[in-house]
């Protein structure tokens, strides 16, 4: 039989392809000045092992496929019928088993040689780092991401900081029900420029790790599904060199600024405390003043605030005017439902002096 | 109109067991509840657990094979409920196996 | 007996054969509630465990239900040999056992409850009550059968030559046995062994 | 049971809303399952529409987060269990019977059973619109998420359980079909692939059903009745729904794509006119793909917590099952090779099955390089890759079967010149839609988000441009093809008995199919018998036409004078109908708590078969009430 036409080894082609692939790469990433959160992208070694285990997949991936839709094109236009056929049927071929051998074995041997590396990528991607690490305890709540620094004692949200050139070990589990009236559910990290994902299970620990080699602003999202405000579930990594690190480190484990008397502050931190019959922001935050030790309460530390760039799951720009709108009507900056299912921020119905004097409080909270 | 298949064709098996083998059978399948009931009462030590695995194949095996007639049936549907047995033991084991081995996955 | 009017390609009857394809996909049905209760059988939230079985208790309506599986195959041996009086008997026999199996069961379960092992109370409970629950079902089901049996077979609807359908019940039936011989070993007594 | 009352041809003329709800008749049923599923087809596809409007442009909210959630939620569960599992349905049913040679298949009344579960299953889902909201959790709804949900995630459990059920019924019945009524001398390996292919795939849903079963039956009390199987807060492991419902969903996929693979297995070699290249070759990697696909079910939890060696193991398994799906892609091509293609629109279908499904199989390899699923996995790159295997595969051969069986069924031919136009603008509209996902995948855009980040950069919005813009092709595509659909259903144009020059059994009926099917029972002695009746082989292999009456066998005419007499056809039966009924109750009673209501179901449900098994029968009816009635109490019995 004609059994000419069969896989041929890629290796052969593998240097114009992989020029191929790279050119085809690029123009997916001429236009993305702004994708800080593109796979194909990696910015540290636990990105970096997956992308350099999934070139030459590609690339072998991209010759069957050439070869076998070549095969298909080609049989399709050279079998078709003429318009000048005698009406007369092909020769009727059952079968060859030598080319069922072929194409059996032959995947079957690609298969493997990809296996091998795919399995030690497993583990090393699962261990611990040879090096030293920092370990940060990531707890997924709905909807937003809250990061814990045990040997800082620092309390964080949507935005963690780390140290670039540092390997960092996640330990991460979703919020369990002692800590949030709400059920915990599984939600997942993923900072594609980092690390791949790993999901969040309530009840159970899991692991990740991540490093970023440069100083650089990282994003990522909630990668599972964990309700109506998913989609709002956001992340940034920020990686800072040493002494910008340190400063940070030193700015979050002093306590949070306390505003003088009779100022427009002084009265939104006695708000901030205390709303009369509507539920105080101190129920469910935190601001550290020095007093006792840390402890989180359901929502975000607000400490220092005004250290992250964004609020809200990392939806919206940390602003006067966003803070605002967001104490003003949460539900309309954000898909909660606070009055169904008491996730989320609720509407405390703020007057605007109220909205004036909390703003102030908390734009101060540097 | 002849079946075509290897397997065997009607269902009129040879043998059927008399109402007085049923009741032997039962008998045998009482006592084996007996000691099965007995590692409650009596400290077996360590072989208890694997006694009572091999009390309750056999009591299955029984059942199946006497009572179902499937010893006496077609091979087919010892097959069938065989296939689905292993299928259930084999992919549930695995199951068991991880959430015990690899529950968490930290290194 | 197979093979009516028909002639079928193995020579099996189709219900018969329909019968023992169903019951193969049952074990991967109530594999999945073992598999979980035995992940669960610790996991009792502080609330009762493995100890609050009964074992004499549960040893002896599992005896009534193994010994309802000989008196249904008795029944099915009179209808084969078209003693339909004697199939009867042995059909209202093998219900009567199973409803005192599943009354056991009742009795059990509301002790449990008593005692503070209600559904909700922890997984172990959870998956204890769900899967000794949809056993309890299929018996129960079973004896639908067995009573739309007798009742069929008195006002002649069930004939001397359909023994088929008393061995379809039957075959039910002893596969509800089987699973309860799985469940008293792996549910009642293992546990009872290497936990409790 | 006798056949002493007198002979009796079934009368084909049966008309009116009754006699479809008292059919019985596989063709009719089959038909029945058609044009359901075609209704579910514009539900899903209208539910895609409103997903690909509100990601067409960064930080839209055309429709609110609540509502996208619950869209595509019912778009997936629509897509899986209401179309494309009741759509090969459809071909199991009006098929089967026909491939092997026989006259119905084994248990007519549970067959309509069947449908009639699934139709109500189908209708109770969707009745959620109203009833609060519809399940908004992704069709896997994996706790402890799903378990706290409520009301609208009981309509998912309760639902998908109901949808089950039918499907688990149809399963035992095909299976006892093709073991048991195949026409004498067709033996297993004389069966069409068609067959073999339906075989897998009932026993793929006979042993996956159950798990989802399981899965679903705890999901159900941890929603409704406050069960702790996935409750983390006393212990329960949210890991285990994973498991289960991933032991049966891996299964489901190939449900889904064997099906059609059986399809294109008949319609290649008809099209390319030789006989399937390596059909034992291609029979046992169906097999293989069946049976290695239930050892692969942890590969879509590879980011889950689970540890590195079940990593390993599943994703050897993974790696392993494209073996055998190679092997079917490559034996497709070959029968291609060397013949003279008619490239007729199903065979058009056939070849764009093929090679879409090389895609989707190619980016399922790459998900098995574990470390670079991490950062695949729940991405768009993810449903790029399953709408190729689904849609690319699966839908576009069952598209090639509705295009290669219409004339048997209408006696027509639908239209060759819209039928490319489907084709083109299907195939372009396809590739615009779901092609640019695999990069906004790569890219970093997660899938079930209700809005499509601005933040992920100019490229990932102009893809999901591009997807939205490839929906409004493939909606005109698909008004070309209802519209190529209906007229030719009224007006098309005759296609005689065997338009294809086909080659198996169910060309040797009269088109459309009469209601007995076959006037005699044909005797197999060859694999593609209808071919060797029309054509002999010469010592080279070539065919030569054998002339018509020559054959010694020859019983293919539509000619009552040679019928069989005592032709024993199933009667048409309401009750599967009436009973089924039995399930809204039933459902809407777990679903509100409400005993009454239930019981009332339950009652509905014990009368309905008490009437089904005593219904009195023109002749002696092989039907079987029992396993229906273990089905049902097993659906039933929720609390």
């Amino acid at each position: 039989m004609r059994d000419r036409v069969t896989m041929r080894p890629p290796t052969r082609r593998r240097r114009p392809l992989h020029l191929l692939i790279l050119a085809l790469l690029a123009l997916g990433l001429s236009a993305c000045g702004d994708a800080e959160q593109n796979a194909l992208l990696p910015a540290g070694p636990y990105a970096q092992e997956p992308h350099d285990l999934i070139i030459p997949v590609a690339i072998i991936a991209l010759v069957v496929f050439v070869l076998v839709q070549g095969l298909i094109i080609y049989s399709s236009w050279r079998y078709r019928e003429r318009a000048d056929d005698d009406g007369s049927l092909p020769e009727q071929v059952h079968g060859n088993t030598r080319l069922e051998i072929v194409w059996t074995v032959i995947p079957a041997l690609i298969l493997a040689a990809i296996a091998v590396p795919t399995v030690q990528g497993i583990f090393s991607q699962m261990a611990e780092p040879d090096d030293d690490f920092m370990t940060i305890e990531v707890i997924g709540h709905r909807w937003w991401f809250e990061y814990y620094y045990p040997d800082h004692d620092i309390y964080t949200a949507n935005e963690m900081v780390i140290p670039a050139n540092t390997p960092v070990r996640l330990q991460m589990t979703a919020t369990d029900p002692a800590r949030d009236a709400s059920q915990g559910v599984i939600h997942s990290f993923w900072v594609p420029r980092l690390a791949g994902k790993q999901d969040l299970v309530p009840g159970q620990t899991t692991f990740l790790n991540l490093q970023a080699d440069e100083p650089g602003r990282f994003l990522g999202m909630c990668a599972e599904y964990c309700g109506l405000s998913h989609a709002n579930m956001r992340i940034r990594v920020e990686a800072l060199d040493d002494g910008d690190w340190q400063a940070w480190v030193d700015n979050q484990t002093s306590p949070a600024t306390v505003p003088d008397e009779g100022t427009l502050e002084a009265r939104g931190r006695e708000l901030y405390g205390d709303l009369g019959d509507r539920q105080a922001c101190a129920s469910c935050h935190q601001v550290w003043e020095g007093d006792g030790s840390r402890s989180p309460g359901q929502g975000p530390d607000l400490t220092h605030l005004m250290s992250r760039q964004e609020f809200a799951g990392a939806i919206h720009d940390l602003d006067a005017e966003n803070l605002r709108a967001w104490l003003a009507d949460p539900e309309s900056m954000k898909a909660m439902n606070y009055e169904l299912d008491g996730i989320g921020m609720p509407n405390l119905n703020l007057t605007d002096d109220e909205l004036d004097a909390l703003v102030a409080y908390l734009l101060a909270l540097d | 109109m002849s079946a075509t298949e290897t397997e065997d064709t009607g269902t009129d098996h040879g043998h059927h067991p008399t109402a007085r083998e049923y009741v032997q059978i039962a008998i045998v399948l009482a006592i084996l509840t007996a000691l099965e009931v007995s590692t409650y009462f009596f400290d077996f030590g360590r072989i208890a657990i694997p006694l009572l695995i091999i009390l309750m194949a056999i009591k299955f095996v029984m059942v199946a094979g006497f009572f179902m007639h499937l010893r006496f049936d077609t091979k087919i549907y010892s097959r069938l409920l065989y296939t689905g047995l292993i299928f259930a033991l084999v992919l549930y084991s695995i199951t068991l196996a991880i959430f015990v081995f690899e529950r968490a996955p930290s290194a | 007996m197979a093979a009516d009017a028909h002639a079928t390609t193995l020579g099996l009857d189709h219900r018969k054969l329909a019968m023992w394809t169903f019951l193969g996909s049952e074990f991967l049905f109530f594999g999945a509630f073992v598999a979980t209760f035995l992940l669960y059988v610790t996991t009792t939230a502080g609330g009762p465990g493995v100890e609050i079985f009964d074992i004499p208790f549960t040893s002896i309506s599992s005896f009534v239900l193994l010994m309802s599986s000989l008196t249904m195959v008795l029944a099915h041996n009179a209808h084969r040999q078209g003693d339909l009086r004697r199939m009867r008997l042995w059909i209202l026999a093998t219900a009567g056992q199973g409803a005192v199996f599943l009354g056991g069961q009742v009795f059990e379960f509301t002790v449990f409850v008593k005692e503070g092992l209600v559904l909700t109370r922890s997984p172990f409970a959870s998956s204890f009550y769900v899967l000794t629950g949809f056993h309890g079902v299929h018996v129960f089901v079973g004896i639908l059968l067995l009573l739309s049996l007798y009742s069929l077979s008195l006002t002649g609807k069930v004939k001397k030559d359909q023994d088929l359908k008393t061995e379809m019940i039957g075959l039910y039936w002893h596969f509800v046995d089987i699973i309860w011989v799985v469940i008293f070993t792996v549910v009642y007594l293992i546990p009872e062994i290497a936990v409790g | 049971m006798s056949s002493t009352t007198t002979p009796k041809l079934r009368p084909t003329k049966e008309t009116g809303v009754l006699s479809w709800l008292a059919t019985t008749d596989h063709k009719r049923i089959g038909i029945l399952y058609f044009f359901t599923t075609l209704v579910f087809f514009f539900l899903g596809g209208v539910e895609s529409g409103f997903i690909r409007l509100q990601l067409a442009q960064a930080e839209q909210s055309v429709i609110s987060e609540d509502l996208y959630n619950q869209i595509f939620t019912m778009h997936g569960i629509t897509m899986v269990f209401l179309v494309v599992m009741p759509l090969s349905a459809a071909f199991f049913n009006y098929l089967i019977p026909l491939m092997i040679g026989a006259r119905d298949v084994a248990f007519p009344r549970l067959n309509a059973f069947s449908y009639w579960v699934y139709l109500f299953g189908g209708i109770f889902l969707y009745s959620s619109f109203f009833l609060g909201g519809a399940p908004a959790g992704s069709w896997v709804g994996y706790a402890p998420l799903h378990a706290t949900e409520g009301m609208s995630m009981g309509f998912y459990a309760i639902g998908i359980q109901i949808l089950g059920l039918s499907s688990l019924a149809a399963a035992v019945n095909f299976i006892t079909t093709i073991l048991n009524m195949r026409a004498p001398g067709m033996t297993f390996m004389r069966m069409p692939v068609f067959i073999w292919m339906a075989l897998v795939t009932n026993f793929l849903l006979l042993f996956a059903i159950p798990v989802i079963a399981v899965a679903l039956f705890m999901l159900q009390f941890d929603t409704l009745y406050g069960g702790q199987f996935f409750q983390p807060g006393s212990g329960g492991d949210p890991i285990l729904y994973q498991h289960l419902f991933w032991l049966f969903g891996h299964p489901e996929v190939y449900i889904m794509i064997l099906p059609a693979m059986g399809i294109v297995s008949e319609i290649l070699p008809v099209g390319s006119r030789k006989p399937l290249f390596g059909y034992a070759a291609v029979v046992f990697a169906g097999a293989a793909i069946g049976f290695i696909g239930f050892g692969v079910w942890a590969h879509h939890m590879f980011t889950s917590a689970i540890g590195p060696v079940a990593r390993s193991a599943f994703a050897l398994s993974t790696m392993f099952i494209a073996v055998p799906t190679g092997i079917k892609v490559f034996n497709w091509v070959f029968t291609m090779w060397g013949g003279k293609i008619r490239f007729t629109t199903p065979m058009l279908f056939s070849v764009g099955f093929v090679s879409m499904f090389v895609i989707g199989g190619l980016s399922g390899v790459t998900h098995a390089i574990v470390p670079h699923n991490a950062q695949q996995h729940d991405t768009y790159y993810v449903v790029a890759h399953f709408h190729y295997v689904l849609f690319g595969g699966a839908l576009f051969g069952l598209i090639a079967g509705i295009y290669f069986w219409f004339p048997k069924v209408t006696g027509k031919l639908m239209s060759e010149k819209l039928g490319k136009w489907h084709f083109w603008t299907w195939l372009l509209g396809f590739n615009l839609t779901f092609g640019p996902m695999h990069m906004s995948g790569l890219l970093g855009q997660p899938r079930r988000t209700a809005v499509l980040p601005g933040e992920l950069g100019a490229t990932v919005e102009l893809y999901n441009l591009l997807s939205s813009l490839g929906v409004i092709v493939l909606t005109g595509s698909a008004l070309v093809f209802l519209y190529n659909l209906i007229t030719s259903i009224k007006r098309g144009e005759a296609s005689g008995d065997d338009p294809w020059n086909a080659r198996t059994l169910e060309w040797m009926t009269p088109s459309p199919t009469p209601s007995v099917n076959f006037y005699r029972i044909p005797t197999i002695t060859h694999r593609d018998e209808f071919w060797h009746r029309k054509y002999a082989e010469d010592e080279s292999g070539k065919p030569v036409s054998i002339p018509a009456g020559a054959s010694d066998d020859h019983d293919s005419d539509g000619d009552d004078d040679h019928a069989e007499e005592h032709i024993h056809m199933p009667d048409p039966s309401l009750w599967p109908f009436v009973m089924c009924l039995a399930f809204f109750p039933i459902a809407y009673g777990m679903l509100y708590f409400n005993p009454w209501l239930f019981a009332l179901g339950a009652l509905w449900l014990v009368v309905g078969y008490f009437l089904w098994i005593t219904e009195p029968l023109a002749e002696g009816d092989d039907d079987d009430p029992e396993d229906a009635d273990d089905h049902a109490a097993v659906g039933a019995a929720a609390h």
